[in-house]
């Protein structure tokens, strides 16, 4: 459950990173830049537990 | 050959090329002042492609073939890196030792490192709109997932890089640029033609072609990188020779030193 | 194509700020160098931004955004090889009052939307980079 | 104005070079050489080319360095090896 909301955080956070970053919004914009989020957060939360638990 | 002899061999060399390269040089247009021909025609060809970086139009679209070996070139050096720095048979992997890292430099290290990989798609998936580009973007991506050696150490970077994906990945972007030039020859036109709609200027989907050829080389350049860094530190950190400290050295390791070796028998 | 020659004037101050560095990188102690790499992608990621607004070009902010995160990321390299991440007065202040001074007119300049968001995100890369890389006490062992 | 940027840039890379060259510890030199790559980013884009600026950038901030430095470490972790690479501090001039 906390895996699901730390990834969760991490992606809309990331996402808005990413709107933050583009010049012009469109649909297809916004999935890709979803999907890198979703990418990234789950880097965030695979890289952390790795750091935690060696 | 006497160091005196090398010397005079050296200043007639460079004497010549100094002349040669002052009269090419007196040659040369003004500095950034005339538009050059090319130039004119490449911002002319990559508009009406409807590509916004000119430069992502002339790698991928006018000149997508040249992008194709340097991609190539990038392909196969890894590949080189790979066989040249595997483990041999007289060496063995002990566990790398684990690392007490200062808790803010580690805390700033695994927050860049999602930040890291966003920017690194960031500039992947613009590479026809802004500066950027698959090779760019890749790099940057690469480095993100090596955040964690910093943040940890290479244990830690191990748990999270399945290797084998990442060597797919490298032949699956080196294939996806192949397979999409040879798609256009399907369509009826020449190899690496630009035979895909072009879109509406500045938006993702502009481009035709070169917005998939950049993102094959986007995939190919940060699986690579990723692949080519796992054997520098898998020699550095794991893989140990026989009675390391006096074991007979081998070629392939020499690499580091050896411009060392040449500038100390000079 | 235009220039505004007032922000390419205010590149010039942190590129020549880069000269004495280049001194102290080739010619300092280890902690010297590791703190003027640190400086140098910091005076860098300023100098590209004031040359974006100078170049009217404000998709060449992407160069400074790169370097406000690889920046870091090079001096930890470094600190986790030379085994030193030396506490610097000197990148922190910069870090603190320079940035600030760049991307504050800078904020100005462009006006509120998507790219001053972008501006403050690398001015904030930028400090927290820096910080972090010139804490007090950040000096401790690092083994790998 | 941009072309007293571009000299001022290409007096640093043709320092940064230079230092490179007549330094002798790979280590210092890796350092040079992350200083000339900035500088070589901060030229290309004073003469409008973001995009090399930023394969230099991308290239010449983390992964040269990570790779001298391994390659290095690699070769000092085998003093029977490369006569005197493992000592720095007698081959600096």
């Amino acid at each position: 459950m906390t895996a699901v909301l730390e990834v969760l955080l991490w992606w809309a956070a990331l996402t808005g990173l990413w709107l933050v970053l583009i010049s012009t919004v469109d649909p297809l914009e916004l999935l890709v830049g979803s999907a890198s989020a979703l990418a990234a957060a789950l880097l965030a939360r695979v890289g952390r537990r790795a750091v935690a638990d060696r | 050959m006497s160091p005196r002899v090398r010397l005079w061999v050296f200043l007639v060399g460079a004497a010549g090329f100094a002349a040669l390269f002052a009269a090419a040089c007196l040659d040369l247009p003004a500095f950034g002042t005339v538009p050059h021909p090319y130039g004119v025609r490449a911002v002319h060809a990559a508009l009406s492609h409807h590509t916004a970086n000119v430069i992502a139009s002339v790698n991928f679209d006018l000149r997508a073939f040249d992008t194709l070996g340097e991609e190539s070139i990038l392909f196969s050096a890894v590949i080189g890196t790979v066989v040249l720095l595997r483990q041999a048979r007289d060496e063995h992997r002990k566990d790398p030792e684990p690392a007490t890292v200062h808790p803010p430099v580690r805390r700033f290290a695994l927050l860049t490192l999602p930040f890291a990989l966003l920017v690194g798609l960031y500039v992947i998936a613009h590479g026809q709109i802004s500066p950027g580009g698959g090779f760019q973007g890749g790099v940057v991506a690469a480095t993100a997932l090596h955040l964690l050696y910093i943040a940890a150490d290479y244990r830690a970077l191990e748990r999270v890089r399945p290797l084998t994906l990442y060597e797919i990945g490298e032949a699956a972007g080196e294939a996806a640029y192949v397979i999409t030039g040879l798609a256009a020859v399907l369509a009826g036109s020449a190899f690496l033609a630009n035979v895909l709609p072009f879109g509406t200027l500045a938006t993702l989907s502009s481009g035709g072609t070169a917005m998939v050829l950049n993102a094959a080389v986007g995939l190919e350049v940060t699986s690579g990188i990723v692949v080519l860094l796992a054997r520098f530190l898998d020699q550095a950190v794991e893989i140990e020779e026989p009675g390391e400290g006096g074991g007979s050295p081998r070629d392939t390791r020499d690499s580091g030193g050896n411009g060392d070796d040449e500038r100390e028998r000079a | 194509m235009s220039t505004s020659d007032g922000w390419l004037a205010a590149a010039l101050v942190p590129l020549l700020a880069l000269v004495p560095v280049l001194w102290r990188i080739a010619y300092g102690s280890p902690g010297d160098r590791l703190i003027g790499q640190n400086l140098t992608s910091l005076l860098a990621g300023l100098v590209l931004l004031l040359a974006a607004q100078g170049f009217h070009r404000t998709s060449y902010n992407d160069v400074a955004l790169v370097v406000s995160v690889l920046g870091p990321t090079g001096t930890l390299i470094y600190a986790r090889f030379l085994d030193v991440l030396p506490d610097s007065r000197l990148v922190r202040w910069t870090a603190l009052v320079g940035v600030p001074a760049t991307v504050l007119p800078l904020c100005v300049a462009t006006g509120p939307g998507r790219a001053m968001a972008k501006l403050l995100l690398i001015g904030v890369l930028l400090i927290a980079g820096s910080v972090v890389t010139s804490g007090r006490g950040a000096r401790e062992g690092v083994t790998a | 104005m941009t072309d007293v940027l571009i000299v001022v840039a290409l007096l640093l890379v043709a320092g940064a070079a230079t230092a490179a060259v007549l330094n002798r510890d790979p280590m210092r030199q890796a350092l040079v050489l992350s200083f000339l790559g900035l500088a070589l980013a901060l030229l290309f884009t004073f003469l409008q080319a973001p995009d090399v600026a930023l394969s230099q950038l991308a290239v010449g901030s983390a992964v040269t360095p990570l790779m001298i430095l391994l390659t290095v470490r690699k070769v000092r972790r085998r003093p029977g090896s490369g006569d005197g690479v493992d000592k720095p501090a007698g081959r600096e001039r």
